[in-house]
């Protein structure tokens, strides 16, 4: 992990911890716990995407499994929590493995669809074998998180747990990013003909990446499930998967804190836009043409280029007084 | 379930697959002039249908006056579309462009919710209601008149494609955009051209499907889902394939629902689908080249 | 002395075009050998099939005395076959160094779990990988840009940078597809100086060139190629002195 | 001189400004605050969306009238996006941020789901405009929790009586995929056990689906009598026409979700003669002038459609019940979230549009199956079934 991120990370943390300080209100901090879930999805996101150049349109999927997983082995199976969470990363890791052997063969578009008719059968499955799933109607009485003598009940505990979390997952993936494994994954972005070419099984490595992205959304669910402790397929289907995709490519998908800076902004701004009534939908989709428009590479290049302008100008700036 | 039944299973796919297959071909223009998803190509169906719908509802007018003015609303809509987003920009990448479809799918859902509200419409069919007997299963005029357009819809674009100067430089684009541009073929109004032809597609399929499927702000998702997989499991810039592939998903959809299991019909479809992408990775007609030259 | 790389009757056909046909060469340990022969003559196609990115139609790959055909591209250069692109192949989201740093994937270890926990393990595996890096980055004297990123570099340096790269494999035979294309000749030269100390290294190089010069100046053995079939071998003189290459090159005259 | 009397002016403007500032404040009571959340945009929106406009509108007019015993009702409304996560967050703002005295809403099954532990938590009375019987039930752990749709299961048990007296004893059922469809299909099964029918086919369809033909064709196979469409979503207009194209006859039964004289609308002439049960919103022309329930229903109807010219639903009725419920112990209680709740559970003879209200301890939905009545279609017009 360089300097940069170091820098970076630590400026996360302190905000983090500082802002339940100013913000004592639990209606923010809840927004909070909910950017925090999908942080966990959109890191994850940005290693398959960024990184190893693989996109998925299916990872609400995993976010289910998580989810189905923790809430069924623990309202029927007598499961606590905690073990459940464990579980369901076991379970998701095996069903992504399964997947990602056929799927990561393809390319392009057709990994686009293949992932995405992926999440679909799962979202079908969800609302079909009611017996299991309780269908279309969902199922509720998730028990909450108990953590030694802590009840994870109050947002301010949910957000402590889920940022603490969203950090360490930041810190196992920025210390993947800057290893051997980590410049395999990053060649394979660049040319997969010269990554197996210098010993690199691709093959191997986008699926690792596949599962270790489907296992932060495996972690995201579970908390979803026990802390909303109500579930339903309606929150699992197609638009979540776009969801998360979008907040990665908004954000710039050339890093990971990329990634965090667009889960930030398209988490916060429904709520934003709470004012504009109806119209919010418009002035979502608006604001993301925008954001597409003008910063293609995403807020981070948005933020890089800017860096970059102000270097010029002050390299300028040096030349005219030598 | 008898002969009949089987057959009556099958109109009942091949109508509805002629719609996916419609939407499908709309995908492969615009993916063959600029290898971009068009997330926002169900939108143009639904606007295709919900315009129509007001022309021939509220303004009242007959349906063959209505159908071109819909037809070239929406078509114009498409080309305003790509003159505002995707002309502007300089060497984005494909990612991007996809979101950008995203994002304007959602503001063409939120416009049509302002400007029809949140009820579900329908269209008069463009004939009698009366259902016509053949071989014991029934079909509407309806699905007859659907499939007239279909093939009126594919005949045109083969002469387009065939024997037009334009049709052919969008072509010689699909097949090497640079190469096109050296020999003066202008790229970015091809481009343009693609999306207003795609647009227009789409807004066909919305009218002809409205009588028999009612319309409303929310159609165009899961309508674009489906003509997606058509035109993927056709193989991606393959009209041909995608007019076959809509059939085919239409009618495994149709038998899935009636001799197997309703609750599965849809995954039954994807899974057959994933199944043909896992033993032929670009689709039942695609080439591998081209899968292997157009990656994000 | 002994052989490192034997080919044994190798046929490819792509559909219907037969690219390589019934060729067979051996490259012996230590020595420089060339492959030459007009455009289209199956001279890529053949590096191809000998790093897996192709699988033959017919015939045998042998490295070290054991088959090698079949086997995966990564599986191949974990066994000591390392090569560079006729179209430079970089990693251009990556910085120069760490270019050169993903070539010592087949000769480290650690994985994605001891990786992402910092192991101390891994930390030292990190460090003699930095090292290694650098070392090779020196050799081709690119050590000042190691931090730039290597679309940054310009086209002379972008090639070293792929020499730099395949030689952190460690490599015993490495395979140079048209090194000097693109080079004017003062960097032709430097590369041909670059080549010969690396088989003084006692690497193997086998390459596929279309500068003459350079060919004749380094090989110690060439191999003529025209319509994928093999015309000659022998030595740059004997080679030059073939009346099939003379032709094969001039164009057979009435 | 002049400078004096300028001095003097400008502190007895500020003096008056202030009185007549500190007066008003006085004399107007402190607002009385609700919450209301509804799937305003998004899948759901033509359920929210009379339900919005009904609040809205039932808020102009108390107002208008004075208030609550001199407080306004300040209504703050939400959009669920029909999306579990941001009721999630909406209810959280308008308890936490907007600190409201009482939630109505949310029009779906699931989001309401969604939010029961949060209102249970933080003690705010919460009276749901969705229909899923287990948001009351079990009652001892829906304390905060009260709906005003009537029953899944008494509109299951009027259908099997309409059937039964019919004479016949086999029926198919055809449900939507969403929690709505979902929760009947297992009231269906439920009660078919417990008064005798027969279900000889199930068959689902997706809530996005165009054709259903195929589902009708293994229904025609079958010796089924009478066909229950069990849906709320605007497909459900597309089964009587499929059933047309096939040539089916057997009668067709809908839900109390058919209550939208749209989806009759869009049916066409395939949409005459269905049979479903409704709230008597939907035919408060045919109702006796002296049913309990005639001027509440003529009134509501009457406003709706002038204000929005749009044709009255049952799902904006279900919202005009729940808030009437809250400005009524608003009215009787003072803004205390503890005797609201108290109050609403001990209310009787509450006339809503959706029926009679009888809430006890064990009942958080007051209403029985006498709360629907049968209804056809004729003329593509809803009339009571008269038999």
């Amino acid at each position: 992990m360089g300097a940069k991120n170091r820098i970076s990370l630590g400026v996360l943390v302190g905000g983090l911890v500082l802002l339940p300080l100013f913000m004592r209100n639990p209606y923010y901090i809840g927004v909070m716990v909910f950017i925090g879930l999908y942080s966990l999805i959109t890191i994850g996101l940005s290693l398959l995407m960024g990184y190893a150049g693989q996109i998925s349109l299916g990872h609400a999927a995993f976010f289910a499994t998580g989810a189905y997983t923790s809430g069924i082995l623990t309202t029927k199976a007598g499961f606590a929590p905690v073990p459940a969470f464990f579980t369901a990363i076991l379970l998701t890791a095996c069903v992504a493995f399964l997947i990602g052997i056929p799927t990561l063969r393809l390319k392009g578009h057709y990994l686009a669809m293949a992932t995405l008719g992926f999440g679909q059968i799962v979202y079908i499955i969800l609302n079909a074998s009611v017996e299991f799933t309780g269908g279309p109607s969902g199922f509720g009485e998730i028990p909450r998180i108990q953590l030694g003598s802590i009840l994870i009940e109050s947002q301010i505990s949910r957000y402590c747990l889920v940022w603490s979390l969203v950090i360490l997952v930041l810190i196992f993936s920025l210390n993947l990013i800057n290893s051997r494994v980590g410049r395999a994954l990053r060649s394979i972005h660049g040319s997969e003909l010269a990554a197996n070419a210098m010993g690199v099984n691709t093959s191997k490595h986008k699926i690792q990446v596949f599962v270790l992205s489907a296992i932060y959304a495996s972690m995201a669910g579970s908390l979803y499930a026990h802390f909303v402790t109500f579930i339903s397929p309606s929150s699992f289907d197609l638009k979540f998967s776009i969801l998360v995709v979008t907040m990665v490519v908004v954000g710039g998908m050339s890093s990971v804190w990329g990634a965090l800076v667009g889960t930030f902004l398209l988490g916060l701004l429904p709520e934003l836009l709470r004012n504009f009534r109806d119209y919010d939908i418009l002035v979502y989709g608006f604001v993301l043409l925008l954001i597409m428009v003008f910063t293609p590479e995403g807020l981070i290049g948005l933020i890089d280029r800017l860096k970059g302008a102000q270097e010029k100008r002050s390299l300028k700036a040096q030349a005219k007084l030598s | 379930m008898g002969g009949s039944g089987i057959l009556q299973l099958i109109f009942s796919g091949i109508t509805i697959g002629s719609i996916y297959g419609l939407v499908a071909v709309g995908f492969d223009i615009i993916y063959n002039c600029t290898g971009i998803i068009n997330f926002a190509q169900g939108e143009f169906v639904m606007l295709g249908g919900m315009i129509m719908i007001s022309l021939v509802g509220a303004a009242d007018l007959p349906m063959w006056i209505s159908f071109p003015i819909a037809v070239f609303a929406v078509t114009l809509i498409g080309a305003l579309f790509e003159r505002l987003c995707i002309h502007p920009l300089k060497k984005p990448s494909i990612l991007t462009l996809i979101i950008i479809t995203i994002a304007a799918s959602i503001l063409f859902k939120g416009g049509a919710m302002f400007a029809w509200g949140k009820q579900t419409f329908s269209l008069p069919h463009f004939s009698s209601e009366r259902p016509i007997s053949i071989f014991g299963a029934t079909i509407l005029p309806q699905t007859v008149w659907i499939l007239g357009f279909i093939a009126v819809v594919v005949l045109l674009l083969a002469f387009f494609f065939k024997a037009t100067m334009v049709g052919k430089a969008m072509r010689a684009c699909a097949a090497n955009r640079s190469a096109a541009s050296l020999v003066g073929v202008n790229v970015k109004e091809i481009v343009l051209l693609s999306f207003a032809l795609s647009a227009a597609i789409g807004a066909v399929a919305g009218i002809i499907i409205a009588p028999i499927a009612l319309m409303d702000y929310e159609r165009g998702m899961i309508l674009g889902l489906k003509g997606f997989s058509a035109a993927v499991l056709g193989g991606l810039g393959n009209p041909v394939g995608a007019v076959v592939a809509g059939f085919l998903i239409g009618i495994v959809e149709a038998l899935c629902a009636g001799l197997l299991s309703s609750h599965y019909k849809d995954a039954v479809a994807l899974i057959v689908l994933l199944a043909v992408l896992f033993i032929r990775p670009s689709g039942l007609f695609g080439s591998l080249e081209a899968s292997r030259l157009k990656k994000f | 002395m002994e052989s490192i790389l034997e080919v044994r009757n190798l046929v490819k056909r792509f559909g219907g075009l037969v690219a390589v046909s019934d060729v067979s060469f051996r490259v012996q340990r230590g020595q420089i050998k060339a492959i030459i022969g007009p455009n289209g003559a199956g001279k890529t196609t053949i590096f191809n099939l000998i790093t897996g990115v192709d699988s033959p139609t017919a015939g045998e790959i042998r490295f070290k005395n054991s088959e090698i055909n079949g086997l995966k591209p990564h599986e191949i250069a974990a066994k000591g076959i390392s090569r560079t692109f006729q179209n430079v192949q970089l990693f251009d989201n990556m910085t120069v160094l760490e270019n050169v740093m993903v070539g010592r994937h087949p000769r480290t270890v650690s994985g994605l779990l001891s990786s992402a926990l910092r192991l101390p393990r891994t930390k030292s595996e990190e460090r003699a990988i930095h090292t290694a890096a650098m070392e090779r980055l020196n050799f081709v004297g690119l050590d000042s840009s190691s931090q730039d990123l290597a679309v940054n570099l310009p086209f002379g340096q972008q090639r070293l940078l792929e020499l730099a790269r395949a030689l952190a494999t460690d490599p015993e035979l490495l395979l140079l597809d048209e090194p000097a294309a693109g080079l004017n000749s003062f960097e032709a030269g430097l590369l041909a100086d670059l080549i010969l100390k690396i088989r003084e290294h006692g690497t193997t190089i086998l390459l596929v060139e279309h500068d003459m010069e350079l060919v004749m100046d380094i090989s110690d053995e060439i191999v003529v190629l025209n319509y994928g079939k093999k015309i000659a071998e022998g030595t740059p003189v004997e080679v030059q002195n073939d009346q099939q290459v003379i032709n094969a090159y001039l164009g057979e005259g009435p | 001189m002049s400078g004096l009397n300028r001095k003097w002016t400008v502190v007895i403007c500020l003096l008056a400004a202030f009185s007549l500032l500190t007066s008003t404040c006085t004399k107007k009571k402190e607002a009385y605050k609700v919450g209301a959340i509804f799937a305003i945009t998004g899948p759901a929106s033509w359920l929210g969306e009379p339900e919005r406009n009904t609040v809205q509108m039932i808020v102009e007019q108390v107002n208008a009238e004075g208030g609550i015993n001199g407080h306004l009702l300040e209504l703050i409304i939400e959009d669920t996006v029909g999306d579990e996560t941001k009721t999630v967050n909406a209810v959280n703002k308008l308890i936490e941020k907007d600190n409201v005295l009482a939630i109505v809403g949310p029009s779906r099954s699931g989001t309401t789901m969604a939010v029961i532990p949060i209102v249970e938590k933080a003690k705010v009375p919460l009276i749901s405009c969705a229909a899923a019987e287990t948001i009351v039930e079990p009652v001892e752990q829906r304390h905060w929790v009260f709906k005003t749709p009537q029953k899944d299961s008494d509109a299951v048990i009027r259908i099997f009586e309409h059937i039964k007296s019919k004479g016949m004893s086999k029926v198919a059922i055809i449900t939507g995929t969403t929690g709505f469809g979902d929760a009947g299909r297992k009231q269906l099964k439920k009660y078919a056990a417990e008064m005798g029918i027969a279900i000889v086919a199930d068959e689902t369809y997706g809530p996005g689906d165009t054709d259903m033909t195929p589902q009708l064709m293994k229904i025609k196979a079958t010796d089924a009598q009478a066909l229950i469409n069990w849906s709320i979503v605007p497909a459900q207009a597309i089964v009587p026409k499929n059933m047309r194209q096939l040539g089916m006859t057997i009668p067709l039964y809908q839900s109390h979700g058919f209550g939208n004289i749209k989806y009759a609308e869009a049916a066409g002439e395939a949409g005459e003669g269905i049979i479903f049960p409704a709230g008597r919103l939907l035919a408060v022309d045919s109702l006796p002038d002296d049913h309990p329930q005639k001027a509440v229903l003529a009134r509501y109807k009457k406003d709706y459609e002038e204000k929005f010219k749009e044709p009255v639903s049952t799902f904006g009725g279900h919202a005009y019940d729940a808030l009437w419920l809250v400005i009524d112990a608003l009215k009787a209680v003072g803004p205390d979230r503890a005797k609201i709740r108290d109050h609403i559970e001990n209310r009787k003879g509450f006339i809503g549009t959706g029926g009679i209200f009888n809430f006890s301890p064990e009942d958080h939905n007051g209403l029985t199956k006498d709360a629907f009545e049968m209804l056809t279609v004729k003329s593509c017009k809803f009339t009571l079934l008269s038999e």
